[in-house]
């Protein structure tokens, strides 16, 4: 997929900038089985940090209890329309990847 | 000696109708007044709960209950079905096999025509939901049908009902063969079914916005008018007929036919009491 | 011998007419209250509240009492889903029966083909029921 | 800093697994705690975190609903009028991992954030506020109920 996993709605607000974050993940816990019994194993974002000009705005540890789906919602001061925003990704699998967002 | 004797009973379905009454007209094709049945299901909902302007009951129970709205809110500050929609505009301008395309199906290339749906066909003799069209789209281009409950055919009915936000509802009864279809699907709303004896209209009328166990169903006015939709306990998106099975197993009876006759009567009845609301799908539940 | 007390029964239902409580109402207040096996008075008659099924699977447990009972309950259980009006559990139930059957469990598969039954036969109700009462719920 | 005292809490509570990450500097809080993300209690995730048990405060504001709609997915906000605000994290206390989430806060990111949480049944679902001053917290029950059916 040329998309990743994260949509993001940055906008300017005032001297704000309220950004919104979802991420497309089931945030599987490891507790649930599948139909034949078996544990489904564990996977799920681990880590979410975001950057604007290189300098961290967010930084977000999550654990199972983080819905499918997970979304972040925070605001951060300053913040220009048309710049971006780079989110960081970590699964506990070790996947990871880094995409980016405009502010509007 | 004592003579106990065992009986027969006939039927033992107790019949609570303290909140309704026998009507006498509106059961028969020559009484049938399908306008008549929308202003008064408007006018039923707009008594019970006063406060609530009309246009709100797109928002189903969140019109109702101030608690749920909140939740609701939060959840539609990011829904969870905008990774369908974006799907969906994807399935949708994909090409069949033969070059040719969901749009070639449609009247205005199937943008901004949810509101037209369920709609009598003449040419078949049926009722034709939206899905059920996109179905036949795909087995009139050489192409394989999709599953009706989720899944591509809800992302697909997804975009399509977000290209039609705001429309209003306009299912037409061009006919007797109509009207029979809308009387039949009258009556699968008022049948009470399966173990627990219950009726659509006993939830989504009587009892909208009255815990039952620990939901609170939605009036069914403005039921249809944001499907598909992101169920929170499916976990995905899901079409209207997914939900109509899901109902039925609720009151444990065994479900019927997904986009058979009997579910697609019930949409046409539903929509048309929805008539004069507009199109917000897809729509985020709990 | 419970054949002709059962008709016995009916006769009295269709003959006593002038009772304070319709039969049925009584009948449903009963068993609801008190569950199966228990007797009562109605219009001066003492009555138990079983359904039919429950007094039919109350005969002897044998092989082919209970297989005649699981068959019954199979066509009673064909017969509502034919007018799709079946309840969901009634096919575990005769899943079920069917293992305590093979089994050997004769009592416990008649008593379950019973209750299949009953699903199934107030599943047809329900059917009739739509198809003439149905307007009675509609608001006015 | 952290005194001896709660150290020997936090590893005691922790486990013996834990005793090693638990050592380690304030400034690792940051990094994802397998230790309090794994930990079954409440007050064993605290303890991996804090060392010190959080006070309550009118100060933090912790908006969540009174009865959830749907335990898997229950909006959550949480804002400090504190100043100098460094991390928020939240907790489940009836989750059989209570930790849910945790939040870093750098210099210019307001104490404002929301996210949606998984709650098993109904529970005290709990805010808590970090500053340079101490650790702060505030508390709500979200009823889960079971579904009859929904919608």
């Amino acid at each position: 997929m040329a998309k990743g996993i994260l949509r993001a709605k940055a906008k300017v607000k005032g001297d704000n900038t309220v950004v919104k974050i979802m991420a497309k993940h089931a945030m599987e816990t490891g507790n649930r089985k599948d139909k034949s019994g078996n544990k489904i194993p564990a996977k799920f974002i681990q880590t979410l940090s975001v950057a604007y000009n290189g300098k961290t705005v967010m930084e977000t540890n999550m654990g199972t209890a983080i819905s499918k789906n997970p979304y972040l919602a925070f605001t951060f001061v300053g913040g220009t329309k048309g710049d971006e925003l780079q989110m960081t990704w970590t699964e506990n699998t070790g996947a990871s990847a880094t995409e980016t967002a405009k502010i509007k | 000696m004592k003579i106990i004797k065992s009986l027969l009973v006939g039927a033992s379905l107790a019949f609570v109708a303290s909140i309704t009454q026998a009507a006498n007209s509106g059961n028969t094709l020559a009484s049938v007044d399908p306008e008549a049945d929308r202003l008064a299901m408007q006018s039923f909902f707009q008594k019970r709960f006063p406060q609530v302007p009309l246009d709100d009951y797109v928002n189903g129970i969140y019109a109702l209950d101030p608690g749920s709205r909140e939740q609701w809110e939060e959840i539609e500050e990011f829904p969870p079905y905008e990774f369908d929609i974006e799907e969906g505009e994807i399935l949708f301008n994909a090409a069949f096999a033969n070059g040719k395309s969901y749009a070639n199906c449609f009247a205005n290339g199937g943008i901004g025509i949810r509101q037209n749906f369920p709609r009598w066909d003449e040419s078949q003799g049926k009722v034709v939901t939206l899905e059920l069209a996109i179905n036949q789209c795909r087995e009139a281009n050489g192409e394989k049908k999709l599953g009706w409950k989720k899944g591509k055919i809800a992302q697909i009915s997804a975009y399509m009902a977000y290209t039609s936000r705001d429309n209003v509802f306009d299912v037409q009864i061009p006919n007797d063969e109509a009207k029979a279809a809308y009387l039949d699907g009258k009556q699968s709303f008022y049948t009470r079914r399966g173990q627990l004896n219950m009726s659509c209209a006993n939830c989504h009328v009587a009892g909208a916005n009255i815990l039952i166990r620990a939901d609170l169903p939605g009036p069914t006015l403005g039921h249809v008018t944001h499907f598909p939709v992101f169920r929170s306990k499916w976990g995905n998106l899901g079409t209207l007929h997914r939900r109509y099975g899901g109902c039925q197993k609720n009151v444990r009876g065994v479900p019927q036919k997904t986009q058979g006759e009997k579910f697609r009567n019930l949409e046409f009845f539903q929509t048309y009491m929805s008539n004069g609301l507009v199109v917000n799908g897809p729509g985020a539940r709990k | 011998m419970k054949k002709t007390i059962s008709l016995v029964a009916v006769l009295m239902m269709v003959s006593g007419v002038v009772a304070a409580q319709p039969f049925n109402e009584a009948f449903n207040e009963q068993r609801a209250m008190y569950g199966k096996g228990h007797s009562f008075t109605w219009d001066g008659q003492t009555y138990i509240t079983d359904h039919p099924e429950e007094v039919a699977a109350a005969a002897e447990a044998n092989a082919a009492n209970a297989a005649k009972l699981l068959a019954s309950a199979k066509a009673k259980y064909a017969e509502v889903m034919a007018v799709d009006f079946g309840w969901t559990l009634t096919k575990k139930l005769l899943k079920s029966s069917n293992v305590a059957f093979e089994a050997g469990n004769f009592r416990k598969s008649m008593n379950i083909s019973a209750q299949a039954e009953y699903h199934s036969r107030m599943g047809i109700a329900q059917y009739h029921q739509s198809q003439t009462e149905w307007i009675m719920a509609v608001p006015e | 800093m952290m005194n001896r005292r709660s150290v020997l809490k936090a590893v005691f509570t922790g486990g013996l697994v834990a005793g090693m990450g638990v050592l380690m500097p304030r400034v690792a809080m940051a990094a994802w705690s397998k230790v309090a993300f794994e930990a079954k209690s409440q007050e064993a995730a605290m303890g991996a975190l804090y060392g010190a048990d959080p006070s309550a405060s009118a100060e933090v504001t912790l908006k969540a609903p009174d009865i959830a709609e749907n335990g898997a997915v229950v909006p959550v906000s949480v804002k400090s009028s504190l100043a100098g605000v460094t991390s928020i994290a939240l907790f489940v206390a009836n989750n059989p991992q209570p930790l849910a989430a945790q939040f870093t806060i750098p210099e210019g990111t307001l104490a404002n954030v929301s996210c949606r949480i998984r709650m098993g049944k109904t529970s005290d679902v709990t805010a808590v506020v970090t500053t340079a001053s101490g650790v702060f917290s505030a508390s709500k029950e979200v009823k889960v109920t079971i579904g009859g059916c929904g919608g």
